[in-house]
């Protein structure tokens, strides 16, 4: 894993799950939220789950003011780009929409060779169910983020309804995107109840719904 | 002997007598509607948007089909109807309280997306059907039943120019300010609302007709005291003519 | 000799008198003697043999109450 | 069809392109901002219409012009842009229009907050607007459900010349959930719009008027009895529920939307512990499912309402409870979701023998 993940994609691909998850798994030091996007379902309403980790939550809300939708991007999102000792992921509100809050940081990232900028793909999207849809994202992301793309999260899930064959699926389709922009598969998450042993592109890691449980 | 028809009334109008005071020019302005529409083969494939003021009731008069607005909505209301029937001949039938006041922000925003639809304004510079009350057209000084000592512009400001202030929005394609005091300005109005819905039927975009006009009733004058009043006191604030022909390419006249 | 005339629908008129004003020869008036259904005193013709036809009254006419006929040779 | 991952907004959205929406009119408002996003993109492909308005009141007179010129029209917004179409929807009512209103509620009043709320009840099923009229008003409780009601929605308001409001609570437009876009729905057998004002006079061959103006007031009485029999007629056909648990229930939670699936949680964890508790789940909040209430067995001797609100739906339950049962009332607000464990202390607070 490098020192920094970016994860962007579509809105409700699980990008806010898979930072709480990678955040806790790999005991990073930071999360920051940097949604402009969602209202709920922000992974900074993980706040106290996070702290009992010891990892800093940084957002975009103004401190004091989590309920707003203001799109207010805070100065320490540029921390883990100044401070080299600090392992961060930062997640993106969907869509390029999303994406484009990383502009604000251009001028602090120093190395781009210790970031991974990755889009995180759910086959079960339908704005992302086709290979070519895929390859459209991504050349937006980048277009508005201006960060080049380094690989992909195979995040194909039907919720509760999820089976192998579904993340099968999504590996099928994802790769062949992959392989058209010359990419890796970096993660492929699964879902907690699937019971699985078989062996999927990338790291493999549970996913575990810390959002969506604490809500309903 | 032998006679010809010169002048008869128009089709362009139902048979219902109209609701308008004794002398009030929005007959006029109907008939000449009326005329343009029926002249232009455009009747039985128009919409008119009938508004919330004295001409309450025109919905009742344009013998074609009509929708009626809220207070000042008939341009989103318009916007609605040409938006889901194109080839339809959509227009407004406005006054100024209706149009200049609570429909202020929903005619500046018709100009500006440029929607393919014509406006009647109808200028008369107080609120007829509620009992002549000041106008955001009321001219300064004049008594209405809101500025009873004469409209004061440190109270209430100085009366809005719609053409002027339509002509500004980068949207808008025809805008035109008319009078009907007169036969020969009768027909100069009648060819300016050709003109508008010209521009309709090319889908060249926005235009609206102001028309100047009179309130007999509450300015407390005979019907051709008010046609003079009109012509000595609203004209000079409200100068004739045209304020934007983007037809011609010309953007901002 | 007129060159014309002109039909009023006298039950519509609302004898609001501006035929009267833009008339050229001054040839129409109220006839206050009457009021017509709707209770207004209505426009008549008193000189129709000076009537040029020029359609000025029915232009200015809010309610379409007058028609105008020009006579032609045969 | 298979299931696809959707969020509630974008779903209610595609539901509506599904359901033979030929236009939207709409203005931003958190948060149901995904509705008017999504047919910005999708509206044009399918050869339809989608203008942004310069307010929520140019959107609704946008709605009431479209559909009176005979087409199916959509709108959608949050609590306090609802307040803002009040004006229209009363228009639309008034005309006899078929419109669709999608109201994705968050706290109030006023400006409010911009998390879930059931804070519109009175605004949804009372009207907001001037005069005597309902809206057909669904508040329904999963994605699933969400889009078949949508899609349905547009027939049921062709068949009715009435609004339909979806009202869910911004969970519900915000969560993500598996659906089935393509799940067949009940269809309405619907008449031609002859009365449509579209400019076709021509080929009809007589004008048509879409007016609420009725100056004589026996005109007027006339016209409302009329709507009158429209909503009578609806209170006897349209009336959705579900019955969740309620067989041998002794205490029965009163909930619709996201509230019923807090409670299902709590009935759940609840029967686990032998409590017999059950669920009354309004679908329709217009017309209110009394009928529901009629089915409840005689085991039943408390009825415990819940809202996301400080009691709007109880008031409806008391007018239909007369006096049958014990009324209880639990509610947050704001924007505060109730977890099940509060729901679950307030069944057990309420069980016979307690205290």
């Amino acid at each position: 894993m490098k020192r920094i993940t970016i994860l962007t994609g579509h809105y409700g691909s699980g990008k806010s799950e898979i930072a709480i998850n990678l955040a806790i798994q790999d005991e990073l030091n930071a999360l920051i939220d940097l949604d402009i996007i969602n209202p709920y379902f922000r992974s900074r309403s993980a706040r106290k789950l996070l702290e009992a980790n010891g990892i800093e939550l940084i957002e975009s809300t103004i401190e004091n003011s989590a309920g707003s939708d203001l799109p207010f991007i805070s100065a320490k999102g540029s921390r883990p780009f100044v401070n080299s000792d600090l392992r961060a992921v930062y997640d993106l509100g969907g869509t390029k929409h999303g994406a484009k809050v990383m502009m604000q940081f251009r001028d602090f990232i120093k190395n781009r060779d210790e970031i991974d900028f990755l889009v995180v793909v759910n086959i079960y999207r339908p704005e992302t169910d086709q290979a070519k849809k895929i390859i459209q994202m991504v050349e937006e992301l980048e277009a508005t983020s201006q960060i080049r793309v380094t690989g992909f999260i195979n995040n194909s899930n039907l919720m509760e309804y999820t089976d192998e064959s579904m993340i099968e699926e999504g590996e099928r389709i994802l790769k062949e995107a992959a392989g058209t922009l010359n990419l890796p598969i970096v993660y492929t998450f699964i879902e907690e109840h699937v019971k699985t042993t078989k062996r999927y592109a990338g790291d493999n890691r549970v996913l575990i719904r810390y959002l969506a449980k604490q809500w309903l | 002997m032998k006679t010809q028809t010169v002048y008869k009334p128009t089709g362009g109008l139902t048979d219902r007598p109209l609701s308008y005071c004794p002398g009030c020019t929005h007959g006029i302005i109907h008939k000449l509607v009326g005329e343009v529409l029926e002249e232009k083969g455009l009747l039985d494939e128009t919409v008119a948007i009938a508004s919330v003021g004295c001409s309450v009731m025109s919905y009742e008069f344009f013998n074609c089909d009509t929708q009626q607005a809220a207070h000042g909505r008939a341009p989103a209301v318009a916007t609605g109807i040409k938006r889901v029937r194109p080839d339809a001949t959509v227009f407004t039938y406005q006054g100024d309280g209706d149009l200049a006041s609570i429909g202020m922000a929903e005619i500046v925003h018709a100009a500006h997306r440029g929607e393919n639809i014509t406006v009647v304004f109808v200028n008369n510079a107080i609120y007829g059907m509620t009992g002549g009350q000041m106008a955001p057209t009321t001219l300064i000084g004049q008594k209405t039943t809101t500025s009873p000592r004469g409209r004061d512009q440190g109270n209430t400001g100085l009366p809005l120019r719609m053409s002027e202030l339509l002509a500004t929005v980068p949207g808008s394609t025809y805008l035109e300010r008319v009078s009907v005091h007169d036969p020969k300005h009768i027909r100069k109005a009648k060819k300016a609302l050709e003109k508008a819905f010209d521009v309709q039927e090319k889908k060249q975009g926005f235009s609206m007709i102001e028309f100047i006009s009179t309130c007999p009733v509450n300015w407390g004058m005979t019907p051709n005291d008010s046609l003079n009043w009109a012509v000595d006191n609203l004209i000079p604030y409200y100068p004739l003519g045209v304020y934007k022909d983007a037809t011609k390419g010309d953007d901002n006249a | 000799m007129a060159k014309g005339r002109i039909i009023i629908e006298q039950d519509l008129c609302k004898g609001c008198e501006l035929c009267v004003y833009q008339c050229p020869v001054h040839i129409l008036e109220l006839d206050t003697s009457t009021t017509n259904a709707k209770g207004y005193t209505p426009l008549i013709v008193n000189d129709p043999e000076k009537c040029i036809a020029c359609s000025f009254c029915a232009m200015i006419c809010p309610d379409s109450v007058i028609t105008v006929e020009r006579f032609v040779k045969e | 069809m298979a299931k696809v991952l959707m969020k509630g907004n974008e779903a209610m959205a595609l539901a509506a392109i599904k359901g033979g929406c030929d236009a939207f009119f709409g203005y931003p408002i958190t948060p149901q901002n995904e509705i008017p996003e999504y047919l910005s993109y999708h509206m044009q492909e399918h050869g339809r219409v989608f203008v942004q308005a310069e307010s929520e009141v140019a959107a609704i007179n946008m709605v009431y012009g479209a559909a009176g010129a005979g087409a199916r029209v959509l709108t959608s917004s949050s609590s306090p842009g609802i307040a803002l179409k009040q004006e229209g929807i009363s228009y639309i009512v008034g005309s006899e229009l078929p419109a669709v209103i999608i109201n994705v509620m968050r706290g109030g009043p006023g400006l409010g907050g911009i998390q879930p709320s059931q804070g519109d009840y009175n605004q949804v099923t009372r009207g907001g607007g001037n005069g005597d009229y309902h809206l057909l008003a669904f508040a329904p409780e999963t994605l699933q459900e969400t889009v078949d009601i949508v899609k349905q929605s547009f027939d049921l308001a062709d068949y009715y010349r009435n609004p339909v409001m979806i009202a869910v609570d911004g969970l519900i437009g915000q969560m993500m959930e598996p659906v089935d876009i393509d799940k067949e729905v009940e269809q309405k057998t619907l008449e031609e719009k002859t009365w449509a004002s579209d400019g076709t006079s021509g080929k009809r061959g007589r004008v048509n008027k879409i007016v609420s103006l009725h100056l004589d007031p026996y005109d007027l009485e006339k016209h409302n009895l009329k709507l009158k029999a429209k909503y009578d007629e609806m209170v006897e056909k349209e009336q959705r529920y579900e019955m969740i648990d309620t067989d041998d229930a002794e205490i029965v939670i009163v909930a619709y939307g996201s509230m019923a699936r807090i409670a299902r949680s709590a009935v759940k964890e609840l029967r686990n512990e032998g409590v017999k508790v059950g669920i009354i789940r309004p679908i329709t909040i217009w017309p209110f499912p009394e009928k529901a209430f009629d089915e409840l067995p005689e085991s039943v001797h408390t009825l415990l309402t819940v809202e996301m609100s400080l009691g709007q739906m109880l008031q409806d339950v008391k007018i239909v409870n007369q006096g049958r049962y014990q009324l209880e009332f639990y509610g947050r607000a704001g924007g505060v979701v109730p977890e099940a464990s509060e729901i679950m202390d307030q069944v057990r607070k309420h069980l016979k023998g307690a205290k």
